[in-house]
């Protein structure tokens, strides 16, 4: 990867007036770079070599000497510049002086190795990005349908009820109807007492043999309900007569009317 | 450029036209003229000719090159218009109004709103039964000859069909109800225990004689 | 709509799917998923099938049908861009760190921020990356299970659609970056030195506490 030989730098022992009018160029430059790494990879170009037989202590004294010549222009470099500088000033000691066996650290050819995998990611980086803007780009080589037709939205709503949601509501309605209070019909009902009373009354005066329709209250036999209410109170009370032994019943054959007499003492 | 460059002295293969046609159509915003599709397309070309060939190659497709006025687009086949919506479907529980008195319904049918009411013992909302209506669950029976002619609600096939039942005397009575555990198992006081008992004599009678009528 | 009741019981030919999914596509400036062909399709219609038909057919014609990402799109030919020239909408130019920031946030994704600065050698301004979030061209991906749980930026369909990418795999030279080792997170051997790790805990720590605000 790197190349810790230290080889002499041509730049360094004979500063052509193209190099160094290189050198003035970036110094110029310096805002258009993109951070120091940015820096360093434009420097490594001058190696005209492939990133990964970059020579990273040529590099390092590069960009120093570009540290130095902007402090020479009294050129503010920002302080991340000066960081990057520091570190490669450590970097280049650490290539050039024997290794150390009692320095646990990494490695300097582990370091050099890992800012020229930085310098080759970041030109990889820039390849790509420079192949995905060259693509064919929507709205520009590409073009998508001019007019969008609207998509309504429709919102349904289904209601749901089901036979026993159906059933319930008619139960429920249904029960509260069952349980209202109870009241008897009274208007239409003739009772047997009532039937009793007016048959003692009048069972006095009937000395012969008399249908028992004729003993039904007035006003009772219109009615089809009413009549059939005063027919069996009659009825059920002259039963009861004639158990008492007031009264005989006879009924010459089936369906056929009913009489009534006054038992004779 | 060089396809535009070449045509400047030829134009191309009517293919490649109706191709050119086609996208353009498809990316403009605007139905596009002749004229236009002339200006835009290499020069020599003859749009109308192209035009004709994918008006041609889009009949009976999803979508059609249409004219508009002097123009043409590109517009969604007629029959597939029902695409162009999205139905979101929202299930919702009929209200306990709704419900109790299409149940009415259902049971008394034809029933007038007045016997909706009086069942139900509370005034039914012309909500209610509009909404009934509109689900196609109930609509008007003949109007009952008294006075007023009141109209009469009845139940639908629609209804049936939802409620999965052959007619509307399959629904269970009031003692098959009982049995199925959906009313208090309680004893009546009147000691009847059939659906069409008491309260309702009048209009059970009236309901049953013209329910067995259709 | 008797096609849609019809459709209830039976799919509809294949040709007429076909067909569908043409009308539905067309009339949509998106991409529509499959998903969504499906829902606006006649149950039991196969949107693949159908455009698996349809895809072929427009083979070579004046426009084309796209795959973007999980979705589909009608788009015009490449070839025929040229005579599209009046409808393009002036681009607001990207700068420099955006183009690369939208590279690595494609090619590393997901990436947070602080991996981004690693890459370029260079902090990320928050404009870089609003420019990016605005043109839908970037999103946020899941939070990176690491200490401080940073949240990562991924690449969107529209990143896909603008790029005419099938998918982020498509992404030109990425199997080739990949066998370099060019993509790898590779730590700088014995910690931090390098100057892009310090000052980027503070400004991911903005970047995220912005994050929750809204």
């Amino acid at each position: 990867m790197s190349d810790p030989i230290p080889d002499p730098d041509p730049f360094d022992v004979v500063p052509s007036v193209a190099d160094r009018l290189q050198a003035e160029a970036l110094i110029v430059d310096v805002e258009g770079y993109e951070g120091p790494l940015d820096l360093l990879l434009t420097l490594s170009r001058t190696q005209k070599v492939d990133l990964r037989r970059i020579s990273v202590l040529q590099l390092a004294e590069q960009y120093l000497r570009f540290v130095d010549q902007a402090k020479a222009l009294r050129i503010e470099l920002a302080a991340d510049y000066l960081v990057m500088a520091a570190w490669l000033a450590f970097l280049k000691s650490r290539l050039l002086l024997p290794p150390d066996p009692s320095d646990a650290g990494p490695s300097a050819e582990d370091m050099a190795a890992h800012l020229a995998f930085q310098l080759e990611r970041l030109a990889a980086m820039r390849e790509a990005a420079a192949r995905l803007m060259a693509r064919d780009r929507l709205g520009r080589d590409i073009f998508a349908r001019g007019v969008s037709e609207e998509v309504a939205r429709v919102r349904r709503i289904t209601w749901s009820a089901s036979l026993l949601d159906l059933m319930q509501a008619y139960a429920r309605i249904r029960t509260r109807d069952e349980f209202r209070p109870y009241a008897f019909d009274r208007q239409n009902v003739f009772t047997m007492e009532q039937a009793l009373d007016r048959l003692r009354g009048l069972i006095g005066f009937a000395g012969d043999w008399t249908d028992l329709v004729s003993y039904l209250p007035e006003g009772w036999g219109a009615d089809p309900a009413r009549r059939r209410s005063a027919t069996a109170a009659t009825f059920a009370a002259s039963l009861e007569l004639a158990k008492q032994g007031q009264i005989e019943i006879r009924q010459h054959e089936t369906f056929s009317p009913i009489s009534i007499r006054r038992k004779s003492p | 450029m060089t396809s535009d460059e070449r045509s400047l002295f030829e134009a191309p293969p009517i293919a490649e036209q109706e191709r050119m046609v086609e996208a353009i159509l498809f990316a403009s915003t605007e139905p596009v003229s002749l004229g236009e599709l002339a200006d835009r397309m290499p020069h020599g070309a003859d749009p109308a000719e192209a035009l004709a060939y994918l008006r041609r190659r889009y009949e009976g497709r999803g979508v059609r090159v249409v004219k508009v006025g002097d123009a043409w687009a590109f517009r969604t086949a007629p029959d597939l218009g029902f695409l162009m919506q999205k139905e979101t479907v929202e299930q919702r529980k009929l209200s306990r109004a709704a419900i109790e008195t299409l149940a009415i319904v259902a049971y008394h049918q034809p029933v007038t709103r007045a016997e909706i009411e009086e069942i139900r013992g509370v005034a039914v909302s012309r909500g209610t039964v509009d909404q009934l209506l509109e689900l196609e669950w109930i609509r008007f029976g003949r109007r009952r000859m008294t006075p007023g002619r009141p109209v009469t609600y009845v139940v639908t096939q629609e209804f049936l069909d939802h409620f999965g039942l052959e007619s509307a005397r399959d629904l269970p009575g009031l003692k098959e109800l009982r049995a199925a555990g959906l009313l208090d198992n309680r004893p009546l006081p009147g000691g009847s225990a059939s659906g069409d008992d008491e309260p309702d004599e009048t209009m059970d009678a009236i309901g049953q004689s013209e329910l067995f009528e259709d």
